[in-house]
């Protein structure tokens, strides 16, 4: 199923939003005005929009550490991101989460995730609601090829698999897990290797290609949304930012990152090619959209600067439900 | 009112709330068909069916982040963990995941789920199937510590359990669930976070848990004979903790005797014992004195491991020397 | 490779010490004289058998709840185990173990264990110490269809795949995990569909079948000792004994068990069979080694008996190396 | 002798041990080339290359796990778990194997091995990389828990850790990394299980472990100026817990104060008090008062999270309202 032009542009501009949010992000911690460990998701976008965008709030997310292009993709708002990244009381979590832990269940935002591998499990609890509750919403597992080894991740699609839960385990397969490739992590080179263990389609695609993203999950999702139960579907894609904002990168060449940065593997330029080839937008649009987010970044930090740090008193408060 | 087993009052709570609430579900390793290892669970799948009552493979930590991810999204799970010396393999989800969830996420989510699991020394289980580790969940702030010692405690306290908007661990002695009390047929709840006095006296105060309180009694009955009149306090749960109730019993009595069957050492009996000894020194007459078992593993032997287990005999020890 | 005529005698031998072995606990653990939580190797023998009989005793073994077998194979003394059953002094464990933990480290036995999927951690760190010390000893992990979900199993064989560390992973697929059908706690049929999500060889054998189990055996560990890494062997069998000693069994028939007890199924008999096929020994001869068989166990129990319980003292003894 | 950074002090004792002992190995994620990601073991697998100091993939079950098996068929390994959080995927092999091992298998195995781990807050790393979970692992017999809070102690209890036939959990405040020391550019041993009297006084016994020594240091010298002479133990580790040290100095100053980053509720300062509110209760002139971490989760907020850990101010005030 292709995505109608207006999809089309949408996708664009939570790329374009992403992008710009990470890029924000790594000026606003290099500078100290964040703090924290920060996972930036810069050269991942087509992932997090591909599938998003064809969910329904209704449906469900578990992310990760690298989060912010999940969140995002999700309909996370920036303001409130960007908020609880300045620890802020406005923030998401007024202030007590930070990076890894923001969420926002109306919306289906299972949370970022600080335990590699921890938001599987939680994926197929989430999937488990969704089918005893008679509705079709399905949830995706966003999680990366680290991440697969863990052993949360294989008991997770053994769980989804056995009662069909409509999960879509997405492997953000960008090569390497924190400093470590993934040839020194695991013997196999496509994650879904793995889907025939648990007797579940496994489909690999270009992660750098949003329109493949978006089809193989519509896909996926679709199949789930039948009932007829989890995907394993693993997208192909390069971490542009070092691990965590402040890694030296010793572990390649910048030469390395520059070739991920080119046209022909970029997905924002990939997308924009096929936009023009497709004459949905013009190099105009762009910009146009791009100053709008650029507008939406700069009022996110005004909101999030402006904003004011939450009281002390408020330490001990929402520990428990009362 | 009738006579039934610690076991059975658990079965009755699971089954009422099963029927009150469609958004409640069970979940854990041979639950459903086979009623539980222990059997707790029996007859709750044929009644209820295979999508409320579910087997599940053995893979705990998808289990318990199975039911917090449920609870998060709007059901109210009840997860088994088959025996508590299990949780190593899927703690992360219950201390990182659940237990942190509303705080990390600024107040904005609950989880209202439980983790029903088996406790204790006494049936020659060994080190992998016996341990009391009710002190790993009471640090762990989050999340709610429950431990009965009576049928009627069991499903009073479940059933609060089961309604609570938090992750509640419920502990088992797996030696008690054959125990007899007298329940009533009607659902009923015990609000989690009340000590309740299971023997009034004035010359000791004596805090005892789970299979303790039993052995308590028992010592005590046999103390007053000596002239010392035991007062006993069943904190019920550990997290929240009752302290008033331990307070003021101690303010009455001044002497403190603190009874668990965990390892002694950095155990739920030093909290207690720390927190009397600090909010009540000036009413002390004696140290507090805690009796819980030694430094090591639980043996295999039932000899060795009845050495193990604190009994009626070391109460009374215990509590004779500080009279 | 065949084994020679007096190795398949002794496999024999092996195979009917575990029968009678686990028949008498059967007796005595119903009768009161061992207590605990017992798990029965009853109609699996082939397996521990086939592949113990291809090793030295400087390989190791990881074992499970359900270890008799895999101990008594691997040469472990059927008197220091039934001692520790009567949780005597003398047993392997000083009467502090039981069941689930005996273990024999100069023997290569690395312990019964009673977590599922405790073993196949440890199995990776003995493959380590094989490997590092430029040995080229093996591992053998036994685990069960029911533990070929855990997390653990999945990490252990990550980690053995990419360190390509000598172990065998034996899945002693009999069909249940405790009362669970395995249909009911994986979709896959064969766990050997989880080999290649590790890039390592999958094996499936008729678990009741001795020469089958001992000819995988024999090419797994040769690949093993040969640093070729890991291999995933799965013996399919069935477990003729309850979960444990006291198991009403409400999930099968009495016609199932009789089923796998007949001479078609029964590894025994099956090995019986060929034995006298292959003239290596009659019928007489069987009679003689179980009569012998008979008499190591009635010693073993009289040894058990005879021998005194820890005393109290020893309560606090061996938590630590001093 | 150097002065040293904590970290470096680490890092020189692993090396020290790499270079004596071909047994000795290192592994966890990102230990080798890249050094840790808190630089800890940097250079070391440059020196001793990829058998010796291994990246593993992330499954910590498996790596805890492949320690203690290959500990107990003869290599002394050395595992890092990033933080002390993780261990909810890991405990398991560390509780239930490593620590019962030896008594299981009736004294006839030895677990030579050492997992080492960062803990505590102050980086703004939030809920699931800030946490202090000494008490966890006390609680085990089996295994040991050490927690320098100088590079010289960190160094000496190091070498000793590797040297130690039972597993030892080393714990490193990720603070403390930066701190500097002297050290003796030789290797050494410390004891594990002797406490350290960090500083001499007569009016207050104040037991701190961790970061908060440091803190303790820094208050205690503010209090002289006052004319509270404070005594400050640091047991450098926790288990065996030097309680003959805690004890005399107790009986010379009658009062305790034990201060510890951890959430205080059922923590390791539990242990301590209640041990010394019985075995010193007549030598006590005012209740032994703990200050801990509140019953929450770390936030990330820095605010937050200072007001969240103990510091200099309010060990102050913890000191005077007991004198
Ligand atoms: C249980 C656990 N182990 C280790 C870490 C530290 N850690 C954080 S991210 C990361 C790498 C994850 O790699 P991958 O899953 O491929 O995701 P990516 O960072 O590439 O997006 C590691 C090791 C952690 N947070 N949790
Ligand atoms: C972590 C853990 N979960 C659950 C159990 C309880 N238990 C013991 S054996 C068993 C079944 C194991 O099945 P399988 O691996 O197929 O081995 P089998 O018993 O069939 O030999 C279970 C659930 C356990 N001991 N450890
Ligand atoms: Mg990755
Ligand atoms: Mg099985």
């Amino acid at each position: 199923m292709n995505p109608t032009n207006e999809k089309m542009v949408e996708m664009y501009t939570t790329m374009v939003t992403i992008r710009k949010f990470e890029e924000k992000i790594y000026e606003l911690t290099a500078t100290g005005s964040i703090s924290g460990f920060v996972h930036l998701y810069l050269g991942e976008e087509a992932i997090a929009t591909g599938v998003c965008s064809t969910l329904r709030v209704a449906d469900y997310i578990s992310s990760t550490h690298r989060g912010h292009g999940h969140l995002i993709a999700k309909g996370g708002k920036t303001n409130l991101m960007m908020a609880e990244l300045f620890a802020k009381s406005t923030g998401y979590c007024r202030g007590k989460g930070g990076s890894m832990h923001i969420a926002d269940l109306d919306l289906g935002i299972l949370g970022a995730n600080g335990i590699v591998g921890g938001g599987p499990p939680l994926a197929t609890g989430a999937a488990l609601t969704a089918q005893y509750t008679d509705t079709d919403n399905v949830v995706i597992c966003f999680f990366g090829d680290g991440a697969s080894n863990q052993g949360t991740t294989h008991e997770a699609m053994n769980l989804a698999s056995i009662w069909k839960l409509p999960v879509v385990f997405v492997a953000e397969n960008n090569g390497v897990a924190e400093f470590t490739p993934q040839s020194d992590h695991q013997c196999i080179q496509s994650i879904t290797e793995r889907a025939a263990g648990y007797d579940i389609p496994g489909i690999s695609v270009d992660g750098n290609d949003v329109m493949a993203v978006f089809e193989a999950a519509t896909e996926a999702i679709a199949h789930a949304r039948q009932g007829k139960g989890p995907t394993l579907l693993e997208c192909r894609t390069y971490r542009i930012a070092g691990h965590f904002v402040g890694d030296p990168e010793p572990y390649r060449s910048a030469d390395d990152v520059k070739a991920w940065k080119a046209a022909d593997k970029d997905p924002i330029l990939r997308f924009e090619k096929i936009l023009l080839e497709k004459r949905i937008c013009s190099q105009a649009d762009f910009d146009t959209i791009k100053q709008s987010v650029d507008t939406e970044m700069d009022e996110a930090v005004k909101f999030a600067q402006d904003s004011p740090e939450p009281d002390v008193s408020e330490l001990l408060a929402d520990v428990y439900t009362v | 009112m009738s006579t039934m087993t610690l076991s059975a009052a658990i079965n009755d709570a699971l089954k009422l709330e099963l029927e009150r609430d469609p958004k409640v579900l069970l979940l854990g390793v041979d639950v459903g068909f086979y009623g539980g290892v222990m059997g707790v669970t029996a007859g709750l799948q044929a009644q209820f069916g295979k999508k409320r009552v579910r087997d599940t493979p053995i893979t705990e930590s998808a289990v318990i982040g199975a039911a917090v991810g449920a609870a998060v999204t709007g059901l109210r799970p009840v997860a088994e963990l088959m025996f508590v010396d299990f949780i190593g393999v899927a703690l992360d989800q219950l201390f990182n995941q659940a237990a942190k969830m509303k705080y990390m996420f600024g107040g904005k989510a609950k989880v209202p789920m439980v983790m029903r699991t088996c406790y204790g020394a006494g049936m020659g289980a060994a080190a992998q199937h016996s341990q009391s580790l009710e002190a790993l969940f009471m640090h762990i702030p989050g999340i709610k510590v429950v431990m009965p010692s009576t049928p009627y405690d069991a499903k009073g306290l479940l059933i609060s359990a089961i309604r609570d908007d938090n992750p509640v661990v419920f502990l088992e002695h797996k030696m008690l669930y054959f125990s007899n009390g007298e329940v009533p047929d009607e659902s009923y709840t015990i609000p989690i976070g009340n000590a309740d006095v299971k023997r009034e006296g004035k010359d000791l105060t004596l805090v005892a848990t789970g299979q303790m309180v039993g052995f308590a009694l028992n010592a005590a009955a046999k103390l007053s004979e000596e002239g010392i009149d035991v007062e006993i306090v069943d904190p019920r749960s550990l997290s929240p903790l009752d302290e008033d109730t331990i307070l003021e019993s101690v303010r009455k009595t001044h002497r403190l005797v603190v009874v668990t069957e965990e390892v002694q050492f950095a155990g739920s009996g030093a909290e207690i014992a720390a927190m009397v000894g600090e909010k009540a020194f000036d009413h002390l007459d004696a140290p507090v004195t805690r009796l819980g078992a030694p430094f090591c593993p639980i043996p295999f032997s039932s000899k060795l491991e009845s050495e193990f287990i604190p009994n009626e005999e070391k109460i009374i020890k215990t509590v004779k020397s500080i009279m």
